[in-house]
């Protein structure tokens, strides 16, 4: 058994660098690696790119890089929830690449599985595909779309074992799964650490071949966005 | 009289047939799901990671590992499960999700519709709606007929930057239920009490108006 | 809830026809779908074009089918464990297209994740790259593979419910979730099958959204192709 | 005196690195499980959809459901997870896994490999050897050095078709340790008591012979 565990996000973060290109797990709000996050605003690592399929809150998430400049640019399918992002999006001071949600985890999940393109009949005849090659297949128009290259992912998982190996919960599974497979340095963050052999193997979302570092998460905050209700009746 | 948005909503449930899986966008489509016609089985999927979607967690059950696309707070039903995002979209390009539901800035005559982007004004981002529009069978749009100045959002082309093109094939509005064939708009029913010279006012695009047109039934 | 059940292997099978396309799940004889084919078997259906890893051995699994020269075309990555399957292929008798397994996998995965074409170092400068298109990313060469098209998928899974969802047990995983994924009518069979609700929908391998039909099997015999053990000390 | 297959094996596994993922092919390459070098930890990944692979059942514990991709019975490892075989082939062709090792019928001193099929004769096919070769960073062949009609398996040029095209970097024999590069096969390692003139004689390729070469340790 390969330990990947590692003491906190401190230790997991070593190695980032000014100018690196990070995927963050995460929809919304839902599941974002929260001390990856703080600790990279702790570290003031700038001129980042991230790609990350929303921008966070103006105070939370990925919203906290916003708000300290240093993000260069997003990589993102949907970045309606943030008034600082549109403002410096719309100034020209943040460059942002919009693609669609299915397309960013594809090529997500073609990153970390060596595929380098695949066809996509997303955002075909849109600006989305503006210089890209398209082609038919059977009578339908598609787009070539392209593996991303990202030295770090910062993912965040549930329960995860000392091998490396994850679960998720609920919808906060989203990007992190295919994240995790994609980094070249792969950093997991988990609610819940155990050790190997307590996690029932059949069960496992992501084998811990594709994580270089775990650690135990803190104080988790797991804000909600739109908390909607049925009153009791 | 022009229709309330949950009756816009009220009105595409009764397209909804039996056994299908649906995607339904936020807004108006979203309240879809509170009108699901008596008798027939469907399933919400939510493209963040969810299928079998149920109503709102009753007060102080709320999970913020459990929301849907809009990020709102939701439930899961007996028979639903919970995936990760290549496998939601896996479903949906795969066309396994039999008809989507979503809102539109604008919808041109000929299938096309924008709905993410005002240049210079507006960047929200496409979110799903690109993959949803490129691969749906079925893709309902539900709008208001016209926009907050008054001026109608079925065009002859699209203004603005395009979601998806040709892919629409039915829009439910405040005004009518409209088709979309051969490059023009298909009256094909009013909303009661609307006239048909009222649709066709509010129509920028071509306009087809075949014979009697019905009055939606509720 | 969707209800997918049906009765049984019989009930399963209609509208199987000569001349179709089939996936069929299982790594060797594990897991494999020994319910539909002992029916298609039974159906007598001919001329089928037969998507499987593996050829199964002279009187088990799909060796059931070729014995009675039920298959026209085999579509594999690696048969040598069936004398039969040697004969009829080295005679002419039987189509044989073998591709690497990676690709085959992936390719049933595109099948049902509506990519009609990917691209994959696997078989560059060999004879499966012969016709096909080559091009290179990052320096590399990658051959572009193409999806199938099956009428059929049948799976063997351990645990589904009425909805339609799956779980698979151990290797005997392998094809069968993305042939599930892949099939125009994916035919399920099930070791255990249970009522909606009763599986963590946190723990689906498959969700029931790509299962048209699924049924309770019977009389498995499970049969091993290599028993090794350590001896007891 | 030449190798056994156990010393092949046992050889090979003096490669084995701290922390790597290695996938071990049919028939010698499966052997080298059983000599990891103390105080190094690897896992064994099995291309049907197994990570750390464990040793044979103990007898009467064997499962039908749990087997290797040599279709044998194994066990797993506290550690190790289950997954389909899109997602095993994912770590594969992702580089995910450090080391391939596997046997080959023929070997070329550029590196390409073939293994998988005598036209006309042989058929089995390649299963997952072309993804392995086609993607991993380090390749080594276990493989006898003549065949059983006495001819070298290092060649010149392959005869057969291709597995993979360039790929192979080490080549481990009952007689040699060779490493490939520019062209040729370099003798690294000689088998106890194996001198390079009887190497020199079972290799068809470009050998060179630089310096002293040293007797394999055990």
């Amino acid at each position: 058994m390969i330990n990947k565990v590692v003491k906190n996000a401190e230790e997991a973060l070593k190695g980032v660098e000014n100018g690196m290109t990070f995927m963050l797990g995460g929809f919304g709000l839902c599941g974002i690696p929260e001390n990856c996050i703080s600790e990279l605003v702790n570290l003031g690592v700038t001129d980042l790119t991230c790609i990350s399929n929303n921008a966070g809150v103006d105070d939370f998430g990925l919203g906290l890089l916003l708000q300290k400049r240093q993000i260069k640019k997003m990589i993102s399918s949907y970045v309606g929830e943030n008034d600082e992002f549109e403002r410096q999006m719309l100034s020209g001071e943040l460059e942002v690449d919009l693609i669609p949600q299915g397309t960013l985890a594809e090529r997500c999940r073609a990153t970390g599985a060596g595929i380098p393109a695949f066809y996509t009949p997303a955002g075909y005849g849109t600006e989305v595909a503006e210089g890209k090659e398209t082609r038919e297949f059977n009578g339908k128009m598609y787009v070539l779309e392209h593996a991303f290259d990202a030295q770090f992912a910062f993912v965040k998982a549930w329960k995860g074992d000392t091998a490396g190996n994850l679960i998720f919960k609920g919808t906060a599974r989203n990007f992190n799964p295919m994240m995790a497979m994609a980094g070249k340095t792969t950093v997991v963050e988990v609610e819940e650490l155990v050790e190997a052999g307590e996690l029932d193997p059949n069960q496992i979302h992501i084998p811990g071949i594709f994580v270089q570092r775990i650690f135990q998460g803190t104080a988790y905050e797991k804000r909600i966005e739109q908390r909607t209700v049925t009153p009791k009746s | 009289m022009a229709l309330s948005k949950e009756q816009i909503a009220q009105r595409i449930a009764q397209e909804l047939q039996d056994k299908w899986y649906v995607n339904l966008g936020i807004g108006i489509p979203t309240l879809v799901a509170n009108y699901i016609p008596k008798g027939i089985d469907v399933e919400f999927q939510s493209e963040n990671g969810l299928l079998g979607m149920g109503p709102f967690p009753i007060e102080g059950a709320e999970d913020a590992d459990l929301i849907n696309a809009g990020k709102q707070t939701v439930t899961i039903l007996d028979g639903g499960s919970l995936f990760d995002s290549a496998m939601s979209f896996a479903m949906i390009r795969g066309q396994h999700v039999q008809l989507t539901v979503l809102g539109a800035m604008e919808v041109a005559q000929n299938g096309d519709i924008a709905n993410w982007k005002i240049p210079g004004r507006m960047v929200k981002g496409m979110g799903g709606a690109m993959d949803l529009v490129a691969s749906a069978e079925n893709i309902i749009v539900a709008m208001m007929h016209t926009n907050k100045k008054g001026e109608s959002k079925l065009l002859k082309e699209c203004s603005l930057p395009l979601t998806g093109v040709g892919c629409v094939k039915k829009v439910v509005t405040n005004l009518a239920v409209l088709e979309i064939k051969n490059g023009s708009f298909h009256l094909l029913e009013r909303a009661p009490g609307v006239s048909v010279e009222e649709i066709k006012a509010a129509t920028e695009g071509t306009l087809i108006v075949e014979g009697e047109i019905p009055e939606m039934q509720f």
